[in-house]
C-alpha cells in the first residue's frame, strides 16, 4: 500500500530542535529527501529553539514530525493536541542535572536549602530540581527557586548571582568543560529518566501510516549511522554547530540517540512527571500518558527491515 | 440681486464667553459690482468674508450666489486670505499654479504672466521663506487671479507693498473687473484705496460688527485721487469712520 | 472628508455644536463596531470547531478562563505588578528621553558627540541584551524595568529631538531678541512648541513599554501579565495566553486613550487640531 | 547653543558656510568618540578578564570571530536573508501605515471605525501572537515578513495620523477655496505637511523592524542575523551573539542615517530645519 | 554718532544662486533719532533691520552701537517683526509679557497700561488664532514696548491697522520716543506716516538695496499732515521714491 493514500501527499515537515540530534545529521546528508523522493514527496525542515511552539506548529496542522522533551509532551497532551509519540528518542538519564562552581561549599544535595538555583520553569530541567529537591527531604519552599531562561541563566551563574542551576545538554558539557563548573547531581545518580520522544501528528498518522513507518527507518538509519560513526558524527556536529568538538563528544555521549519502542517503564516515570506538575498546577487537568503512546509504527519498522 | 449676504448672527466662544461678531449684516451685491469694507481693527470683516466665502459655516443667516445657497467654497469665490497663506514647500510659481499643473502650457502662459503682472519675475523659484513681506502678498494674489472667479474677495491684499506697486495692483485689479465683469468685495483699511476703487462702501462698526453706513462712489473710471469729487467722497467716508470709531472707543482717537 | 470641516468650534445654531456629549458618546461606539463584529465571527468559527482550540480557543472559553483567573486572584496578582513594572520603566525611560531629547536638540555638540552613538542603540535587540542586563542588574525589579525603559526611551527621544529641530526658527528669533533665559527658552517656546510631537512620542513610548513587559517577564521572574502569557504558552494553554493578549491589547488602548485626552488640553491654542473634533 | 543660530545659511565671507564638506567630516567624527572610548575600556576589561568571556567577550574577541564568519561566508548568507526580510516586512507595514495613516487622518468616520481597533492591536505583543501567525501563515517568509510588517505599521500610521491631524487649518482653507481634488489635497498639501512626522515614523519603523527580526527568525527559522543570534545564545557563542548586536546596531544606525539625508532633501523648505546645519 | 551702520554686502543663496540684496548702506544714526526707511517691496529693508538687531551675521560690514559691535540680539534692541510672530500657545497678555511672570505686580501693572494703550483690553486671554490681523500686530507691539528697549526697530508695525488705530498707536510711539528718547528705526510703506515720525528718511532703491536718498524731516512736533511744510517733504519723498522705482522696474508705474 505504499500508494494510495499516500498519493495526495506533496510534502512532509518535519521540526528540528537546535540540539544534537541524528535528525540533524540526517538532514545534512539528505537522506530523508532521498527516501520520500521515491513517493514524490518533499521534506520541509524547521528548526525551532524550544518545545512548545513544536506544538503549535502541530495544532496547526503545520507540522507533521518533530522531537520534543518529557515536559513539552506532558503539557501538550494536556493541551489537548493531537499528536502521538511514536518512539523513544533517548533517555535523558545523564541529560540532566544540576550545575554549581567549583568550591561552592555545596557538595551534596541536602546543601542547596536556602540557596538560589535557577530553573526555566517547563523544562526538563524544572521536573528534574523538584525530584531532587524531594530526594534530598527538601520542600520546595526551602529552595530559593528562580525561573530564567538557560541563556539568561548562564550570565548569572557566571557572575554568582544564583549557587546552582538545574540545566540539561549541551549546558552541562558546556560548562564544566570551559569553566569552573561541576555537576552537582545527575538524573543517573537519582535514577531519574528525562526521555525524549518522537512525535508524529495524529491526523497525519490516520492518514499516511505507512510514512510514519518511513520516517522512523530513515531516522534508525542516522541513529545507527552516528553510534557506528561516532567520530564523523562528533566532526559534523562541530562543523553544523560551531562547537568545540570535545564538548560536542561529551554531549553525545551523556545524550545517547535512541529509536525504540516506548516502554512501561519511561511511561510510569511520565506519569509521574504529569501528576507532579499537575499538583503544582502546571496543567490544568490530569492526563493518562499512556493514551498518546502508539508503538504500532516503531514495531513495523524495527521488524520490518528491508521491506522494498 | 446676485450675491446676497445676510448674517443675522455670528458669534465666536472665546474661552467659553459667547463674543458676537457680526450682527444683522445684510448686503445684496451686484453681479460685477465692486464694494469695499471699511472698519476699525477687529470688527469683524475677515469674518465676514470668511462666511461668504463658504468657509465658516456656523452662523445664523444665509449666504446666497444668484439664489443658491453657498455652503462650502469652491473657485467661483476666489479669496485673498489677509496672511497670504502660501505652501511652504511649493516655489513662487508652484504657489500661484497650486493644484494646477505646470506642465499644462495653457497655464504655465498665464502664471508668466500674472509672474510679470505683479512684479515678481526672476522669484519665480523662491520658496515663501525666501520671500520677503511685499513679495508674499504678491504671490497670493497672483494666485488668487489665475483662477478668474465670479466673485473675488480680497482680505487687505495690498497692505504689505510700497506705494507704487500698491498703485500698480490697484490698477491691474480695477482693470481686470472691468474686463472680466467679476463682482469684487474688497477689504481694506486705506480710504483713498476704497474709494479709488469701488461702486460702493460698506463702513462697518465694531462689538458686534454692523453696517454703519453704505457710501456708494458714483464716480467714472479712470478715477484721479486729486479731483474734488473724489476728496469729498473720501472726507464723507472718513467721518462716517470717525463716528464707528466713537462708537467703540471710549478713549480719545489721538486724531 | 475631515479636510472639509476645518471650522472653528462656534456658538451657533448647529446642533452638532449642542450635543457634543451625546457626538462622543457615538465616536465611542463606533470604535467597538469592528472588534464586536471580529468577536462574533470569531466565536462562529469557534463554537463551529473550525480550528484546533489550542491554536485559538474561542472567545466565549477565553472568557472563562478570564473569570477563574480573577476568581482566583491570581489575575490582579500579575495585572498590579505589571503595570507598576511598566510604569516604572516608562517614566525612567520616557523621562530621560525627554531630557536627552532636549539637550541634544538644544545643543549641536551635545548632538554630534552623543545621537550616533543613541541610534546605535536603539537597533540593539532587547532579547539579545538580557544576559547583560542580568549581569550588571541581577534579575530583579532593577533589570526588568530598566529593560523596559531602554525600550521607552527612543520613541519620546527622536520625537523630542526632531519637534525642537522642527520649531519654527521665527520663533526661535523673538527668544532671541527678547533674551530669554535660557530655561524660558524650553519652557516657554521648545517644550510648547515641540508638545504635539512628544506626546506622539508619549503615546509610542507607553505602547513600547508595555510590550517590553513580554521580554522583561521573561527573565527571572514569576509574576506579571507577561510571565502570565509566555508561562501559559510554554504549557500550550492557548486561552490564558488570549487572556493576557486582550489584557495588553485593552491596557494599551487606555492608556492611549488617555494620553489623547490629554493632547486634545494640552494643544488647544493649535489652529490645527480643531479637525479632530468633528 | 544651537537656538542662537538659525540664520539661513548665506554667501557670506565667514568660513563656517565655505568649509561645510570639513564640518561635515568632523561632525561625522565626534560621533565615534563615545564608541571608541567605550570600546577601549571594554577591550580593558575583557584583557584584565574582570568578567567571564561567555558573558562578555571582548572586543577584539569578537572581531576574530566577526572574521571567522565573514571567511567562512556564513556572515552574508545570514545578513543577505534578514535584509530581505526586514526590507519587505519594513514596505509592506510602512506603506500600509502611511495608507491607513492618510485615510483615517483624511477621513472622521475611517477614524471613528478603525482607529480604535487598531490602537488596541499596537500594544498586542508580539512574541504573543506567534502561535496565531504559524496557524494562518505557517513557517515560511510570509509569516515573518508579516511579523515585521505588524511592528513597522503603527509608528508610520501614528505618525502620519498625528502629522495630518496637525496640518494647518489655515492652508486647509487655502486647499478648499482652491477646490483641490481630494489627490491633489493628498499630494500638495498633506503629504508636504506631514512630511516630518511621516520621516520620523518612517525611522522609527525601520527601526522596529529591524528589531522584528529577532522574534520572526525564532519561529522555524535556519537563517538571518536573528537567529545567528538566538542560535549562538543556545549554545553559549556569546562573541556570535555580540557579532550579532553590532550588526543590529550598525545597520540600524546606517539606516537611520539614510532616513535623515533624505530629511534634510525633503525638507529643504522648512523655516527651521537650517538650525540642524550648524 | 551712536548707532553705527555699515552693510558693505549682503547676499542670500537663493536655489544656488547668489543674490545681493544690500550693498552700501551706511547710516550713523544719532542716540534719540527716529529714522524711517521706505523703499520698494522687496529692497532690502527687513533684511537691515534684522542685521542691525543681530538676527543675522551673515554680511560683510559691522554694526556697532556706541562703539561695541551688536552681534547678537538682546533686549536693548527691540524689534516689532513684520509678521508678528506671536507665541501661539500663549494668550494675549502671555505673548506681551513673554519670559517675564504675570504675576509680578510690575509686570502685571506695565501689561495692563500697554493693553490700555493698544486697545486690547478685553482680548487678555485670547489665543493668536482668535486674533484678527490688525490684533494680532497690536500685540506685538505691546510685546515690544513693554521691554523699553534703547533702540526700536520697527518693520512696518501698522500696516494691519484701520487709519485711526494706526494714527492713534503712531501719537503712542511719537510719545514713547520723545518720553524715553529711544533711539527709533521704522520702515514703512505709507508716506505719510515716515514724515509725520521721522527726523530723517531713508529712501531705498531695490536690486540691490542701497541708500538712495536721506531726507532730513526738519519739523516741531506735535506735527499737522495739512501743513504745507508737511506736504511739500511729503511730495519731495514721493518723488525721490518715484525714482527708485525707475531705476527697478520697466513698465509704467501705473500712477
Ligand atoms: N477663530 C476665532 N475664534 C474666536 N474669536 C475669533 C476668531 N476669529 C476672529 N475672532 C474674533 O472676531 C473678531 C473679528 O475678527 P476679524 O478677523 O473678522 O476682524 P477684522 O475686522 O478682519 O480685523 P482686522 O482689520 O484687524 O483684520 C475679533 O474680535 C476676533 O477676536
Ligand atoms: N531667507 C532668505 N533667503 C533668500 N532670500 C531672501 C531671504 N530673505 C529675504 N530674501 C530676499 O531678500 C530680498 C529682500 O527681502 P526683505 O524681506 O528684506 O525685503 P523688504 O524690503 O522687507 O520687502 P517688503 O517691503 O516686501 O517686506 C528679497 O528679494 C528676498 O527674496
Ligand atoms: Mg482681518
Ligand atoms: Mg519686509
Amino acid at each position: 500500500g505504499s500508494n494510495g493514500s499516500g498519493k495526495d501527499l506533496k510534502v512532509i515537515n518535519i521540526g528540528v530542535q537546535q540540539s544534537l540530534s541524528p535528525l540533524l545529521l540526517a538532514k545534512e546528508k539528505g537522506w530523508f529527501e532521498k527516501e520520500f523522493a521515491k513517493e514524490g514527496i518533499k521534506v520541509k525542515w524547521t528548526e525551532f529553539q524550544s518545545g512548545p511552539p513544536q506544538f503549535e506548529g502541530i495544532a496547526a496542522d503545520k507540522l507533521d514530525f518533530s522531537q520534543v522533551g518529557n515536559s513539552p509532551v506532558i503539557a501538550g497532551q494536556a493541551a489537548g493536541i493531537d499528536f502521538k509519540e511514536i518512539g523513544l528518542s533517548q533517555d535523558g538519564l545523564k541529560a540532566n542535572g544540576i550545575l554549581v562552581k567549583k568550591g561552592s561549599g555545596i557538595n551534596d544535595i541536602k546543601d542547596l536549602k536556602g540557596k538560589k538555583v535557577a530553573v526555566a520553569k517547563g523544562s526538563s530541567g524544572f521536573d528534574f530540581l523538584y525530584k531532587v529537591i524531594d530526594k534530598a527531604g527538601l520542600k520546595p519552599s526551602d529552595v530559593n527557586i528562580i525561573q530564567l531562561q538557560p541563556d539568561e541563566a548562564m550570565p548569572a551563574f557566571d557572575s554568582g548571582a544564583i549557587d546552582a542551576w538545574s540545566i540539561w545538554e549541551p549546558f552541562l558539557s558546556l560548562k564544566t568543560i570551559k569553566s569552573d563548573a561541576e555537576i552537582l547531581v545527575d538524573g543517573e545518580q537519582i535514577d531519574r529518566y528525562s526521555p525524549g520522544f518522537t512525535l508524529v501528528r495524529s491526523e497525519f498518522a490516520e492518514q499516511h501510516p505507512e510514512e510514519v513507518v518511513r520516517f522512523l527507518k530513515v531516522y534508525d538509519k542516522a541513529v545507527k549511522w552516528q553510534k557506528a560513526h561516532k567520530k564523523e558524527a562528533v566532526e559534523a556536529y562541530s562543523k553544523i554547530k560551531g562547537i568545540d568538538k570535545e564538548v560536542v563528544e561529551n554531549v553525545l555521549d551523556n545524550t545517547e540517540p535512541l529509536n525504540e519502542p516506548i516502554t512501561d517503564r519511561i511511561i510510569q516515570t511520565q506519569q509521574e512527571t504529569a501528576d507532579f506538575q499537575y499538583e503544582l498546577k502546571a496543567i490544568n487537568k490530569q492526563i493518562d500518558v499512556k493514551e498518546v503512546v502508539d508503538n504500532s509504527f516503531m514495531k513495523k519498522a524495527l521488524k520490518g527491515g528491508d521491506d522494498e | 440681486m446676485s450675491l446676497s449676504i445676510r448674517v443675522n448672527e455670528k458669534a465666536f466662544a472665546n474661552g467659553g464667553r459667547k463674543t458676537s461678531v457680526l450682527q444683522d449684516v445684510k448686503l445684496a451685491v451686484e453681479n460685477g459690482e465692486f464694494l469695499t469694507v471699511i472698519g476699525p481693527s477687529g470688527c469683524g470683516k475677515s469674518t465676514l468674508l470668511k462666511i461668504v466665502a463658504g468657509l465658516d459655516g456656523n452662523y445664523e443667516g444665509r449666504i446666497s450666489m444668484n439664489g443658491r445657497e453657498i455652503k462650502s467654497p469652491g473657485i467661483q469665490q476666489g479669496f485673498i486670505f489677509q496672511e497670504h497663506r502660501l505652501f511652504p514647500w511649493m516655489t513662487v510659481e508652484q504657489n500661484i499654479a497650486a493644484d494646477l499643473s505646470l506642465k499644462e502650457p495653457s497655464v504655465r502662459k498665464k502664471v508668466d504672466e500674472l509672474i510679470e503682472t505683479v512684479r515678481l519675475k526672476g522669484a519665480e523659484k523662491l520658496y515663501p521663506r525666501e520671500l520677503s513681506g511685499g513679495m508674499s502678498q504678491r504671490v497670493a494674489i497672483a494666485r488668487a487671479l489665475l483662477r478668474e472667479p465670479e466673485i473675488l474677495l480680497l482680505d487687505e491684499p495690498f497692505g504689505a507693498l510700497d506705494a507704487f506697486t500698491r498703485k500698480h495692483l490697484q490698477d491691474v485689479l480695477a482693470d481686470i473687473w472691468r474686463e472680466k465683469k467679476m463682482t469684487m468685495i474688497l477689504v481694506t483699511h486705506d480710504i483713498d484705496e476704497s474709494v479709488y476703487l469701488a461702486n460702493r462702501i460698506a463702513v462697518f462698526t465694531a462689538k458686534p460688527g454692523r453696517i454703519h453706513k453704505l457710501i456708494p462712489v458714483d464716480l467714472p473710471f479712470p478715477r484721479s485721487r486729486t479731483s474734488p469729487v473724489f476728496q469729498s467722497i473720501r472726507q464723507k467716508v472718513l467721518k462716517e469712520f470717525e463716528k464707528t470709531e466713537e462708537f467703540s472707543f471710549q478713549e480719545g482717537s489721538g486724531i | 472628508m475631515r479636510a472639509v470641516s476645518s471650522n472653528t468650534p462656534a456658538v451657533g445654531p448647529k446642533p452638532a455644536a449642542k450635543h457634543k456629549p451625546a457626538a462622543f458618546r457615538l465616536a465611542w461606539g463606533k470604535g467597538f463596531v469592528l472588534p464586536v463584529i471580529i468577536i462574533l465571527l470569531w466565536q462562529l468559527v469557534g463554537s463551529l470547531e473550525l480550528i484546533s482550540k489550542t491554536v485559538l480557543p474561542a472567545p466565549f472559553d477565553i472568557l472563562l478562563t478570564f473569570r477563574d483567573l480573577i476568581a482566583s486572584g491570581e489575575f490582579f496578582a500579575h495585572l498590579g505588578i505589571s503595570i507598576q513594572r511598566a510604569a516604572l520603566g516608562f517614566f525612567l525611560g520616557a523621562g530621560l528621553g525627554l531630557l536627552f531629547g532636549l539637550i541634544i536638540g538644544f545643543s549641536k555638540i551635545a548632538e554630534d558627540y552623543l545621537d550616533p552613538s543613541l541610534q546605535m542603540l536603539r537597533t540593539v535587540p532587547h532579547l539579545a541584551v538580557t544576559p547583560l542586563f542580568i549581569l550588571w542588574f541581577g534579575f530583579d525589579e532593577l533589570s526588568k524595568v530598566l529593560l523596559i525603559a531602554l525600550g521607552a526611551f527612543f520613541p519620546v527621544y527622536i520625537n523630542t529631538f526632531s519637534g525642537i529641530m522642527g520649531v519654527d526658527s521665527k520663533l526661535f528669533d523673538v527668544a532671541r531678541v527678547l533674551e530669554f533665559h535660557w530655561l524660558k527658552q524650553v519652557t516657554k517656546l521648545i517644550l510648547p512648541a515641540s508638545l504635539p510631537n512628544i506626546l506622539l512620542g508619549i503615546r509610542l513610548s507607553l505602547g513600547v513599554s508595555w510590550l517590553g513587559l513580554v521580554v522583561a517577564e521573561l527573565m527571572g521572574s514569576s509574576a506579571g501579565i507577561g510571565y502570565m502569557i509566555m508561562d501559559a504558552r510554554q504549557f500550550s494553554q492557548t486561552d490564558k495566553v488570549f487572556v493576557g493578549i486582550l489584557i495588553f491589547a485593552a491596557v494599551g488602548k487606555l492608556t492611549d486613550s488617555f494620553v489623547r485626552v490629554l493632547e486634545r488640553k494640552c494643544l488647544g491654542w493649535r489652529n490645527s487640531y480643531q479637525g479632530n473634533q468633528k
